[in-house]
């Protein structure tokens, strides 16, 4: 029974921050039906990003609130930068361009990135694994029995902040002016121009989300599982793109059901059947999903307009 | 104007190609003798007035790569030794690297080059098994010499003559640590925890399990994570249901997290491990989580030997980290190869070759190496202790 | 009075709590040439979708040629011989003229197991049929294969395509189009085009779907002359889905009107055009009051807003 | 000429040429290997443009079924390596072996393409595209589970059989089939499921079926690349399937044009000697005064140069280097017309 228990707390745990890197997949994908493939290498440079800001800070200053605040902010804006130029640059001229153009681009994005930060010259960090320092001092926040089950701050931590992301993000999109923008720039950009809505502004604000929140979620992906390095992200990058389509991509509590789910799923494979079967298992409760609600979850498949 | 474009982004691609093939198929200007691809015998390919031109390939790129460039710095830091000293026989030597992006078919594309483009005389690399085993492939039937520097598995060098090995094989690892496992700590009950991905942490483990067991203990659970993955939580609950006496994880970088994870989640048994584990990465990521685990190496850092001390002094002031086992690894096959091109009679590939089978009592950093009628290294295992940012000596086991 | 081709009674689809088509009944015998009107979103296109399997109807029964094919996908149904044209030009875009049609005339082909057989098969067991399915697939593998190896058969039977399809074109006068890419031609030759593939499917009945929409008058005055040359020349039962009055005043013989997805009116067109839930329909209440006309009780129909399917 | 002969001629003037080109090139090692490498990829990209260029399906899980059949052609040519035929020259025996192992490898592959795709292509889009890629990985994952497969380590010694000839011969065949097929009308209902599924389906063309067959043809083709490939590198392990290598795949078959037979060929063969190329310039640059030590150092720049390079090409040419159509069709006026192959 206990370990049942910690099994759950280890898969939501999993789960949040497949949740939270599936947030910004699916954000872009509902604004541009882009499948952005560099999401994950993003959160990967968010990362190393606070990373660097960590050790600049040095022991002391880096677990401190201010400090905390600084690494987070520091990466997601950072991030945010580099998600405006991601799309001013290598998407927004191919908007209407078929959309298999863009994804390649994004995957081009994607190599370059994750090849890149294996190269150990220059301020590149090399292939090698970092430790990520922690920033958030590790405490039991609750402990069952001697030790049988224990619960940290962290996942604490990660769950409130995935959980309110999701309210705020929900919000953003259903009771702003930028989120009606949003909604109508993801319905059909051409016409939302003609409406008079910024497409340009909205697609670039939305991708600087996007990106920012993968920094975020990189960090506390960080914090979670210690170490941090240049290929993380296509892993985590596939897993989460994985739960945002399980979710229904393009639908923000979905991505965090989805992302909760999956980690769910993964956990109870190890823990009772067999470790080695895991990533199958993930990938086939996908398409179970899929071949039952083609649409995801939460989404709906539009029907074609004959 | 389109197609024109397409036509000259396909003809620069294809001309890059193409050139450097006629470029090197004449043989080199300064070669005394021509030796072509086709004829690997005909002269003494890799070695021109005043150099020997060896070749290595090695995963700089893609899962692999914290593996290849600690084995390339290490080469390369060799080479530069002896090239300092003078050279061999009044040549200097110069290496050649390629990437295989840690995949087969890279491995042996590369392996190809080195052999009939750029004539090399002998060939350094690979980690992983199914790498040192393409690039086998290719050098075996060529008569091109090849010391793989940390190929733990058997098949490797069973592809032929003229392939050898520095590192141990993964029966012998397996069976030190299972030994050690047994008769110095008295175990009974310890889980496995493996890399599904990577050959090598396969063989320790499958080698483990089947030794440990003769012996009398039990393996009461076996786990398996996927390379990349950085959760390790759930197997580590699994296993802690199990309640083993120790965990057995021969694998690489992981073990930093995978300790941690142990720790947090109330899981009290001895960690151990292969020499995956050597590496300054060790401390960095186990921080305090991973002291008093015990893993089975080549050599002990602590080790006052001279040649030891010198070649971690050396390694730090020339990249500015510790090296880990494989660059000590990479730091004997080059040694080894050096060695064998001093002894040999002529720079002819098959004098190189008896050269290297008949390595005996060699100095490596890794130990004294010999090689036996297998073309493997046999050298006696230590077993080491993980303290506070080093590690401390224990045993050494004999094959 | 010859056979009915196509039968509809009672049909009616929801899309989730919205009722965009009810009660629809519709009878189609050869030489028929018939009309459905109604105002934007009054359930044209969803009658269409539902005939031709694009959409399952939630009520009623839909019978081709005897058979029904509720729940039958669209291309079966298109065998048994029903083809339809589309309101916004659904052409394979980057095909040549030619070939749109060669992919309709493949009903030309002369596969392993014929195609009437298949479709007995099929009759037989009610619906869908393992057996059937099964020599399809066959049929299709070995037709690749023959085009694979250019056996002399297949040689002969992509000749014997090709032909059809030219003459096809010519009928409806494209024949200078053939070798152009359909989205480079001009809007009417598109609309023409989607009744000459229409046509490659050797249909028994055709559904037009808003033929004239963006013709000028004289291409719809030719139109007119060419739907029932059409009818004539194929022997066809045809329907049309038409908003301009006068083209289909000018051709129907008999005339369906739907409204917020309920037949309001049906018959000739004389009756239909006097019919004062017709010019309610299209026209409002307003207009009726203003002319001194009785305004109309109006139809039970709670939803306010049918969808545009 | 018999009307029957006619097909065949293409098939009897490619096994001449290669013939010779065998003769001529097949005893350079590298130049060979290289070609194999590259014919491989030719064969990847043609197949699966087959399913994403011509059909419009958009599959990212080639890798998959590429592993099945290099798995299933490897592991028997390893089962019947002694094994010979009695009454043929060992040479003879070999190759006959090695031509059953890939028809088998690519029979095996055919069979998961249709397992996969019957109830995977009712999916649309980007849903159909991670099915697929999970479907992908899931081979992979059996693989690496596999005693027999070798797990990680993956299968070794398999017999080193297949040549220049053997590799180009099946990028022959699978150019024939593309071209064939897709002139066919049969192939043109194809195109039109890619334009239009409603209107194809209202055509009477069986939507399902055809995008079924035209992912089990796809998938054949991937299983005898992967049965090639498994006789010349001559190791493989589930580390050459992941769906990076997919996504190599789908990047060659968009960079050449979605539903350009030769487009696809064309990008298989840039992208695949663009690393090679990019080494050899490096070596060339490290020749002219940079040192050798940048030439080694450099050869780990060449993935992330690659990553920029797909970059700015689709930004340069978004619609693939030669769009959907060939590139005869691009030639200049002058020079005649192969065979207008669509019309």
């Amino acid at each position: 029974m206990s370990d049942f228990a910690q099994h759950l707390i280890n898969g939501v745990a999993a789960g949040t921050i497949y949740a939270l890197v599936a947030l910004g997949y699916t954000m872009v994908y509902g604004v541009l039906k882009l499948i952005n493939f560099a999401h994950g290498d993003v959160m990967m440079v968010g990362t190393f990003l606070g990373y660097g800001v960590a050790q600049k800070l040095g022991y002391e200053h880096q677990s401190s609130l201010w400090g905390v605040l600084a690494i987070f902010l520091a990466a997601m804006a950072a991030c945010a930068v580099m998600g405006f130029l991601m799309e001013r640059f290598a998407y927004r001229p191919l908007r209407d361009k078929p959309r298999l153009t863009a994804l390649i681009t994004a995957i081009g994005i994607s190599f370059t990135l994750s090849y890149g930060f294996q190269l150990d010259f220059g301020p590149l960090p090399g292939a090698a694994p970092r430790a990520f320092p922690e920033i958030i001092a590790p405490r039991e926040w609750l402990i069952i029995g001697d030790r049988a089950v224990v619960i940290w701050n962290w996942q604490v931590i990660s769950l409130a902040i995935a959980i309110g992301l999701m309210l705020i993000l929900q919000a953003l999109v259903y009771r702003t002016r930028f989120g009606r923008a949003m909604r109508a720039v993801s319905f059909d950009h051409r016409t939302a121009a003609l409406m008079g809505i910024p497409v340009d502004r909205i697609i670039a604000l939305t991708f600087m989300l996007g990106s920012a929140l993968a920094a975020g979620a990189g960090i506390l992906y960080a914090i979670k599982d210690t170490a941090i390095q240049p290929l993380m992200g296509l892993y985590v990058g596939l897993k989460a793109f994985v739960a945002a389509v399980i979710g229904g991509i393009g639908n923000v509590p979905g991505a965090v059901v989805g992302g909760l789910l999956l980690g769910l799923v993964e956990e109870f494979v190890v823990g009772y059947s067999s470790s080695s079967w895991r990533d199958a298992v993930a990938f086939g409760f996908l398409i179970v999903v899929l071949l039952v609600r083609p649409g995801g979850l939460f989404g709906r498949v539009a029907a074609e307009k004959v | 104007m389109r197609s024109a474009l397409a036509a000259v982004l396909t003809s620069c691609a294809l001309a890059l190609v193409g050139c450097e093939k006629k470029a090197s198929a004449p043989p080199p200007p300064s070669a005394p003798s021509g030796g072509t691809a086709a004829a690997p015998s005909g002269g003494t390919p890799g070695v021109t007035g005043d150099t020997i031109l060896l070749g290595e390939v090695g995963s700089l790129t893609g899962s692999e790569a914290t593996f290849g460039i600690s084995t390339r710095n290490a080469i390369e830091l060799a080479i530069r030794e002896v090239n300092a000293a003078g050279g061999v026989k009044g040549k200097k030597i110069e290496i050649r690297v390629y990437d295989n992006q840690s995949k087969p078919e890279e491995a042996a594309q590369a392996a190809n080059r080195l052999i009939n483009q750029d004539n090399v005389l002998l060939i350094l690399g690979e980690v992983a098994s199914s790498n040192s085993m393409a690039m086998a492939e290719k050098a075996q039937p060529a008569k091109v010499p090849m010391i793989s520097n940390a190929s733990t598995n058997p098949k490797v060098t069973e592809i032929g003559d003229y392939i050898f090995r520095v590192c141990f094989i993964d029966p012998f690892q397996g069976y030190v640590m299972a030994k050690f496992a047994h008769d110095n700590l008295k175990l009974t009950k310890v889980a496995v925890l493996r890399d599904l991905g990577s050959a090598y942490s396969q063989g320790l483990a499958d080698v483990f399990e089947r030794k440990f067991t003769e012996m009398g203990g039990k393996i009461v659970a076996r786990e398996t994570y996927t390379k990349g993955s950085t959760d390790f939580r759930s197997q580590l609950t699994a296993i802690k249901r199990a309640s083993p006496d120790a965990i057995y994880i021969p694998g690489y970088n992981d073990i930093g997290l995978i300790a941690r994870q142990a720790r947090e989640l109330g899981v009290t048994a001895k960690l151990m491990g292969g020499d995956g584990w050597d590496s300054e990465k060790l401390f960095e990521l186990g921080g305090s989580a991973i002291e008093g685990s015990y893993f089975s190496n080549h050599y002990s850092p602590d080790d006052p030997n001279p040649r030891i001390q010198k070649f971690i002094a050396d390694y730090k002031a020339a990249f500015g980290s510790v090296p880990d086992s494989l660059a000590a690894l990479g730091y004997d096959a080059a040694m080894v190869a050096v060695d064998a091109i001093k002894r040999a009679p002529s720079f002819d590939r098959a004098a190189i070759r008896d050269a290297i089978a008949q390595t005996k009592n060699f100095p490596g950093v890794t130990g004294t190496i010999t090689l036996d009628d297998k073309r493997n290294a046999t050298k006696p295992a230590v077993v080491l202790e993980v303290g506070k940012g080093k590690t401390k000596y224990v045993a050494t086991i004999a094959p | 009075m010859s056979e009915c081709l196509l039968q509809a009674s009672q049909v009616g689809i929801d899309f989730g709590g919205l009722r965009a088509l009810r009660g629809f009944d519709l009878e189609v015998r050869n030489g028929d040439l018939k009309g459905l009107i109604g105002p934007n979103g009054a359930g044209k296109t969803t009658a269409f979708n539902l005939l031709t399997g694009v959409y399952v109807p939630t009520h009623g029964e839909i019978r081709m040629c005897g058979e029904r094919v509720n729940g039958r996908p669209p291309h079966q149904i298109n065998h048994l011989g029903l083809a339809r044209t589309f309101q916004n030009i659904r052409l394979f875009r980057v095909l040549s003229a030619l070939d749109n049609v060669r992919v309709a005339c493949l009903s030309e082909a002369r596969p392993l197991f014929p195609r009437e057989r298949i479709a007995a098969l099929r009759r037989r067991a009610g619906g869908s049929s393992p057996v059937a399915s099964m020599m399809d697939a066959l049929n299709n593998y070995v037709d690749w294969w023959r085009a694979l190896l250019l056996t002399p058969g297949f040689q002969e039977e992509e000749q014997e395509i090709t032909r059809r399809a030219d003459e096809l074109l010519a009928v409806m006068g494209l024949s200078h189009r053939r070798n152009e890419e359909a989205r480079n031609l001009p809007y009417g030759e598109q609309r023409r085009l989607e009744i000459a593939r229409a046509l490659g499917t050797r249909p028994r009945v055709l559904l037009l779907d808003e033929p004239a929409a963006g013709m000028n008058t004289r291409e719809k005055a030719d139109l007119m002359v060419l739907i029932r040359q059409l009818r004539d020349q194929f022997s066809l039962g045809i329907l049309v889905i038409e908003h301009d009055m006068k083209l289909v005043m000018g051709i129907c013989e008999d005339i369906t009107v739907l409204d917020h997805g309920v037949t309001i009116a049906r018959g000739a067109p004389e009756g239909v055009r006097q019919d004062p839930k017709v010019i309610e329909a299209y026209l409002g209440d307003s207009y009726l009051a203003a002319h001194g006309m009785p305004v109309p009780p109006s139809p039970s129909n709670s939803t306010s807003e049918t969808p545009a399917p | 000429m018999p009307a029957w002969l006619r097909g065949l001629v293409p098939v009897l003037i490619a096994i001449a040429v290669l013939a010779v080109l065998q003769l001529l090139l097949g005893h350079l090692p590298f130049f060979v290997y290289l070609a194999s490498i590259v014919g491989v990829n030719v064969i990847l990209a043609v197949s699966l443009n087959i399913v994403n260029g011509m059909t419009g399906q958009f599959s990212i899980g080639h890798a998959g079924f590429m592993a099945v059949g290099a798995y299933t052609a490897g592991k028997l040519s390893f089962l019947l390596k002694d094994v010979a035929i009695a009454g043929l020259p060992a040479v003879v025996s070999d190759q006959v072996q090695f031509l059953g192992t890939l028809l088998a490898g690519g029979a095996a592959a055919a069979i998961c393409g249709f397992i996969v795709g019957l109830p995977s292509l009712r999916l649309r889009g980007d849903y159909l595209a991670i099915v697929t890629l999970g479907f992908g990985e899931i081979i992979r994952v059996i693989v690496q589970n596999m005693e027999v497969f070798g797990r990680a380590l993956g299968l070794s010694g398999i017999p080193q059989t297949s040549s220049l000839f053997a590799v180009w011969f099946c990028v022959f065949l699978v150019v024939l089939v593309a071209r064939r097929i897709v002139g066919s009308t049969h192939g043109r209902s194809l195109w039109a499921i890619r334009e239009d599924e409603v209107a194809a389906e209202a055509m009477g063309v069986n939507t399902t079926g055809y995008k079924v067959r035209a992912f089990v043809i796809s998938s054949f083709f991937a299983g005898v690349a992967g049965g090639l490939f498994a006789h010349f590198v001559p190791i493989i392990n589930p580390g050459s399937f992941t769906f990076v290598k997919s996504i190599e795949v789908v990047v060659m078959v968009v960079l050449g044009g979605l539903g350009s037979t030769t487009g696809a060929i064309v990008a298989a063969v840039i992208l695949t000697l663009l690393p090679e190329a990019l080494r050899t310039l490096f070596l060339q640059l490290g020749g002219l005064g940079a040192g050798v030590s940048l030439a080694q150092k450099v050869d780990q720049i060449r993935m992330p140069v690659y990553g920029i390079l797909l970059v700015v090409l689709m930004l340069v040419r978004p619609q693939g280097l030669f769009g959907t159509r060939e590139v005869w069709d691009l030639l200049p006026r002058w020079i005649p017309r192969a065979r207008k192959g669509l019309t």
